[in-house]
């Protein structure tokens, strides 16, 4: 997809999505999944990232997100750093911690990586659970549970006003889809894209397969990390929990939906995942497992995601709503 | 493309919208309970006594005239993010008139239903919930606590440990208990009352959940000889292989389960092999025989539904929900919240085992008509030795000796 | 002292033949097709469940006699129409081992809330294959670890032995070390790879019903399950089969002995840590080749 | 006894052999020379069933096997021998030949395969112990052809057997063609560094492009210098 048709259809999403609150702004529970919507995207697009563009088996992706969480709610719980800057710091923390995890992956190829940084998920439970964890104030297994909301200009932002989260979370997601964008559209991109297609042309071409995979890592990681400290602000409580395989699997949903490397389209992968669970929800057992059906149909069946048949199927409303215009 | 997003915006938009039903007839009752995963069993074990209540005032005609409506709610593991989406469905888009949960995220669930105003029903029976609620109990007016904290609940083991009718070998315990807050308090408290006694905790092991092969723990055990052991483990696979591997090689230890003797698995797993062993059960229905007339009918209805005896927190969320209805039709309005909150708070309940009230920090303490009831297995059934508060023996049941214990 | 190690020890022995039994069909898998199976553990809870079914509900005459003997066809078929419907068609696909990884794991969501929609939520109990114990010196043991122990090891060596001394075993190996050489020599690949996935499969299957009469048939337990197989095979180098087992033994060991001297609790955390440093010295694992 | 008819084969979006026609008789030695990188070895695979998108017809004994799976190919007798031997590495090199035999047709003749084999090859047949990957690149040269010779085929296809040898093996591996040739199998080779097979060749293709420029005898080669010069180095 070229740069310009990019920003495009991404300016038209947000633009959309920025009006929504005028229309839902009193209804929580959508406001609610209208911010999810928003973070989801931003962290799944980080994975797409890593996934679709360097190439990288990560499956740590829920771990940066919860360590970026943890990292903010415990400086500013224990250490009373004002949210606003604990934010900062921990995408800075998951970013250093990126760095850490990238550098053994980068040396391994496939199932290793993604055990390698799926073990830092795992590692992650026992660890914020145990002595290690609570020392640093995480909590132990019942958590953090009064997290402060983050105050800017004498305002709080956090779920008990939902609208002004939404529009702190919105100008914080336009501008990391922006750095993702440029990133993805640079001369970074094209060498990930190099490097995915084969890794002994690119070096031949000298781009350094260590160099950027390592700045993939750094980065995605930051901001996971940056909008996992917003999601721990937003809901005000932190458990384990959230390294549960659920999570991990919507994420993945949203993928696998949207179509890996095919950005922005994890980015509706995220709309109709978040939507889908959420309208599921009360179906209970039901909805998991319909889950599951999903991504196994859309694996098999869609080779890109649902975001090309969807253009094919609209493409004569397309035109019928370009020709009214 | 930007269509394409566009589209399937409103498309989703006017899918969630439309979804909520607008029928004025009947009452609405938010049930957020574990339908999957690691809390299911628990999550069952709610919902029957639930279920069973809700059917009952239906067939009874409703309340206030109207039908009640369950309205469901998976909470999976309590993940933050799910509670706060069940509180927000439940009384946010579905508008409930009350929640009745069960376990149901051990404090996170405290600040998500504290934002709305229907009266909200829990089992969390942790500190660190009650901690939230005493954080502002303005705000989170509205939460109840069906049982007694684990605290609480540990001393009125203790107390039962040190009244059994036998004569312990030495002064040494060893406690094992999960990583979770529920078995951290359970294990803290028990060895700071046996420690305060004179007795030696001669092992205190955390445990995760999912241990099936309890070799090297029970080595060390063997070694100790103690003359307890008390496991505080709230799933059943664990503590039913930690009995099997035990009893290949037994210590001479009364084996007290807590609060872990309940899940139902436990003993329609072991059967008469469990055999000895102790434990608890909050807000508890004493048995095999109930204490009065009303509740024995109630057990055997039970028993004649479900095809099981009674496990933990089936009989208390059933209450829950008379409880619920009782003050809705002091009320007469089951919206008025404010009233309904204030009726559940100051007025008590008649229930079956007695008058009960909701005590200090909303929860409803331990009380001659929600006791801790003290169980011993016996002939592979629960077997109410004490009932506590006050602690006194209940009925003509006596304690047996554990048969793996040699004079 | 002495007698508390012997104890240890046979725990970790136990705690080994039954990881071992988990791991190798994940490892055969992986290093003939090199497609990473995530729906592995729901394939050993549907061990689990295919018992229960046999033996409560149906009451079927001869007890594990006849489970053993229907899973082989059972598990068979289910591997083989699985390999052949779901992975085959991913094949043609530059990123398929991404999307063998997403596939199979969606389908471990499918089946493992499949299960919980069929059987409930509760876990399910196995009547043991045997009962009683046995005490060797001042150890007691379970007969049940003994079976468990017997069978699963002589399993594997049965495996083994086919692997290396039958025309399709070799045949196997062939695809495993040079798919593009196997295929010159005129071995179908297509089939041997649908073959290698009915025999994990079948592998697993065996593995869930030998452990869920031990422990339970959990709906949930899949993922653990997975998990560990998972750690032991990157543990031993993805496709050895003889350093999962070395790694199912050693991971056994330690499990016991960390356990035992510095409590449960510290086990995974040991056992993550043992994973990284290996893996950081050695990137394919411990007999991994390239 | 091999027939190709406008011959077509795509990998991804390139267009490899176009509208190749090609025919070997029972008995021949056909060579098949060209510049590197213009669909020669593609031709060898796409015989063998070792290419996916492949558009034509190719008769083997009046039989269609155009778009057969590999191993069915290799039943009817027609064999492959990779230029870069794509042996089993982790194997000794008498299991490698044992699996050169795995294919139904060979499986009864496997010994007398064996012997002649051995015949041809004694050298490997004192290192029949040693793991395939241990051995230097014309051992694993000569493997490669012993094992493509336990598959008892009738047309055996050759890719480069020369390919980045010392001159010593190149003359056995052209003694070697003349023996299984003797033999009465047919031979179907790409290889342009042995200028004794030239000698022996029955039929000369030159392709070009991905297209047949040029088919003829031996000797329309040798006496045209200037082909000689491009594709012979002489």
């Amino acid at each position: 997809m070229s740069l310009k048709r990019m920003i495009l259809t991404l300016c038209g999403f947000y633009c959309v999505m920025g009006i929504m609150p005028l229309f839902f702004g009193g209804t929580d529970y959508i406001m609610n999944i209208l911010i999810m919507i928003l973070i989801w995207a931003v962290v799944a697009s980080c994975w797409d990232v890593i996934m679709g563009f360097a190439g990288i088996f990560s499956f740590g992706q829920v771990a940066f997100y919860v360590i970026g969480a943890y990292a903010s709610a415990i400086l500013s719980v224990s250490m009373d750093i004002p949210p606003v800057f604990s934010i900062i710091m921990a995408g800075v923390i998951t970013g250093l911690v990126g760095v850490l995890v990238g550098l053994p992956c980068l040396r391994l190829a496939g199932p290793y990586v993604a055990l390698v940084t799926f073990a830092v998920h795992m590692t992650l439970v026992p660890f914020l659970r145990g002595p290690l964890g609570r020392a640093i104030g995480s909590g132990g297994s019942q958590g953090i549970l009064t997290i402060p909301p983050i105050k800017l200009f004498g305002l709080a932002f956090s779920s008990d006003q939902l609208v002004p989260f939404f529009y702190l979370t919105f100008f914080l997601t336009i501008i990391c889809t922006l750095v993702l964008v440029l990133m993805i559209k640079s001369y970074w991109g094209t060498a990930f894209l190099a490097l995915k297609d084969s890794e002994n042309f690119a070096a031949s071409l000298g781009i350094s397969a260590f160099k950027y995979k390592l700045m993939v890592f750094a980065l995605t990681s930051f901001i996971t990390g940056l909008f996992g400290a917003l999601y721990a602000h937003y809901v005000g409580m932190l458990s384990t929990k959230m390294l549960s395989m659920d999570v991990f699997t919507i994420l993945m949903i949203m993928m696998v939906i949207g179509g890996i490397g095919k950005y922005p389209g994890v980015v509706v992968g995220a709309v109709i995942t978040v939507t889908l669970s959420q309208l599921l929800a009360p179906l209970g057992m039901y909805r998991p497992l319909i889950m599951g059906a999903i991504v196994v149909v859309l694996v098999l069946f869609l080779r890109d995601g649902i975001i090309s048949p969807i253009i094919r199927l609209l493409s004569p409303l397309q035109r019928v709503v370009v020709e009214e215009e | 493309m930007r269509k394409t997003g566009l589209l399937a915006i409103i498309f989703t938009f006017v899918m969630l919208t439309t979804t909520s039903v607008f029928a004025a007839d009947t009452i609405k009752v938010g049930v957020p309970l574990a339908a999957t995963g690691a809390y299911a069993g628990s999550g069952d074990n709610y919902w029957k006594g639930i279920e069973m209540a809700i059917n009952e005032i239906n067939k009874g005609g409703g309340l206030l005239g109207k039908q009640l409506e369950v309205i469901r709610f998976d909470s999976q593991e309590f993940a933050p993010e799910v509670v706060m989406q069940g509180a927000n469905y439940l009384c946010g888009k579905m508008k409930v008139a009350s929640v009745h949960a069960g376990w149901a995220g051990w404090g996170q669930d405290i600040r998500a239903y504290g934002k709305y105003d229907a009266p909200f029903f829990c089992d969390d029976g942790a500190m660190p919930a009650v901690d939230v609620y005493k954080s502002d109990p303005e705000k989170y007016y509205n939460t109840y606590f069906i049982t007694d904290t684990g605290g609480d609940q540990a001393n009125s083991m203790f107390n039962m440990l040190t009244a059994l009718p036998y004569e312990y070998p030495n002064k040494k315990i060893v406690i094992i208990n999960t990583d979770d807050a529920w078995g951290m308090e359970v294990g803290d408290t028990l060895s700071k009352q046996f420690k305060k006694i004179g007795w030696k905790v001669a092992k205190r092991e955390t445990v995760p959940y999912g241990i099936n092969e309890w070799g090297p723990i029970l080595t060390k055990i063997r070694r100790i000889n103690p003359a307890i052991i008390h496991i505080e483990i709230p799933s059943s696979q664990e503590v039913i292989t930690f009995f099997r591997q035990f009893i290949k090689q037994p210590t001479n230890s009364i084996l007290s389960y807590g609060w872990s003797i309940t899940p139902l698995e436990v003993l329609t797993t072991l059967g008469k092999d469990a055999d000895g062993i102790v434990g608890e059960m909050p807000a508890g229905m004493p048995a095999p025989k109930a204490p009065n007339a009303k509740a024995q009918a109630w057990v055997d209805q039970y028993m004649n539904i479900y095809k099981h005896p009674v496990p933990a927190g089936s009989w208390i969320a059933y209450t829950s929900v008379m409880v619920w209805a009782d003050a809705v039709k002091a009320v007469g309005d089951e919206y008025d919240f404010k009233a309904v909150n204030k009726h559940l708070k100051e007025a008590g309940y008649d229930g079956l085992q007695g008058k009960m009230k909701f005590g200090e920090n909303n929860t409803l303490h331990a009380q001659p008509a929600a006791p801790i009831v003290h169980y011993q297995v016996q002939d592979g059934k629960l077997v109410a030795l004490f009932t506590d508060p006050p602690l006194k023996p209940y009925g003509e049941y006596k304690f047996q000796m554990p048969r793996w214990i040699k004079k | 002292m002495f007698l508390e190690i012997i104890e240890v020890f046979t725990s970790g022995l136990i705690n080994g033949s039954v990881y071992a039994l988990m791991a190798v069909g994940l490892t055969l898998v992986y290093g003939v097709t090199k497609a990473f199976n995530f729906a592995y553990g729901s394939f050993y809870n549907l061990g689990g469940y295919f018992a229960w079914v046999l033996l409560i509900p149906l009451g079927v005459i001869g007890g594990y006699f006849s489970v053993f003997f229907m899973a082989i066809p059972f598990f068979f078929i289910v591997g083989y129409l699985l390999e052949k419907v779901l992975i085959s068609p991913l094949r043609k696909y530059d990123d398929w081992e991404m999307k063998v990884m997403m596939l199979t794991l969606g389908l471990s969501l499918f089946m493992d809330f499949g299960y919980q929609a069929i059987f409930g939520p509760r876990i399910k109990s196995l009547p043991g294959i045997i009962e009683g114990t046995v005490q060797v010196g001042e150890v007691v043991l379970f007969q049940q670890d003994i079976v468990i122990f017997i069978l699963s090891l002589s399993g594997m060596l049965c495996f083994w032995w086919i692997l290396n001394n039958t025309r399709t075993g070799m045949a196997v190996q062939a695809v495993a070390q040079n798919p593009a050489g196997a295929q010159i020599v005129g071995i179908p690949k297509d089939f041997i790879f649908a073959a290698t996935f009915a025999i994990s499969t079948m592998m697993v299957g065996f593995g869930g019903i030998l452990l869920c009469q031990k422990n339970f048939v959990d709906p949930m337990g899949s993922t653990d399950i997975m998990i560990k197989a998972w750690v032991i095979t990157a543990f031993g180098g993805m496709g050895s089969i003889r350093g999962s087992l070395y790694a199912a033994f050693i991971l056994g060991m330690l499990e016991a002995f960390v356990g035992w001297y510095f409590g449960m609790i510290h086990v995974q955390i040991a056992t993550l840590t043992l994973l990284l440093v290996t893996l950081a010295i050695r990137p394919r694992g411990l007999m991994g080749r390239e | 006894m091999l027939k190709i008819n406008k011959l077509n084969t795509y990998y991804r979006e390139s267009h490899i052999l176009k509208d190749v026609s090609v025919s070997v008789d029972r008995g021949q030695v056909v060579i098949m020379l060209g510049p590197n990188g213009h669909g020669k070895s593609t031709l060898l695979k796409s015989i063998c069933g070792l290419v996916e998108k492949i558009d034509g017809q190719i008769l083997y004994d009046g039989q269609d096997i155009t778009g057969l799976a590999s191993d069915k190919i290799v039943n009817l007798g027609v064999t492959y021998i990779a230029e870069n031997r794509e042996l089993f590495p982790y194997m000794t090199v008498m299991e490698n030949l044992k699996l050169g035999a795995y294919s139904k047709n060979a499986r009864g003749n496997e010994k007398e395969n064996m012997a002649w084999v051995a015949s041809l090859f004694p050298k490997l047949m004192q290192r029949q112990n040693q793991l395939a990957s241990t051995m230097s690149g014309g051992e694993a040269k000569m493997l490669a052809i012993a094992r493509g010779l336990m598959s008892d085929a009738d047309l055996l296809c050759i890719d480069e057997p020369g390919l980045g040898l010392q001159p010593s093996y190149r003359v056995e591996i052209s003694q070697i063609i003349k023996e299984i040739s003797r033999q009465g199998k047919t031979v179907f080779i790409v290889e342009q560094n042995i200028p004794q097979l030239i000698e022996m060749a029955d039929k000369i293709y030159i392709m070009e492009e991905g297209g047949i420029s040029f088919e003829g005898g031996k000797y329309d080669v040798l006496n045209n210098e200037q082909l000689k010069e491009i594709f012979l180095g002489l």
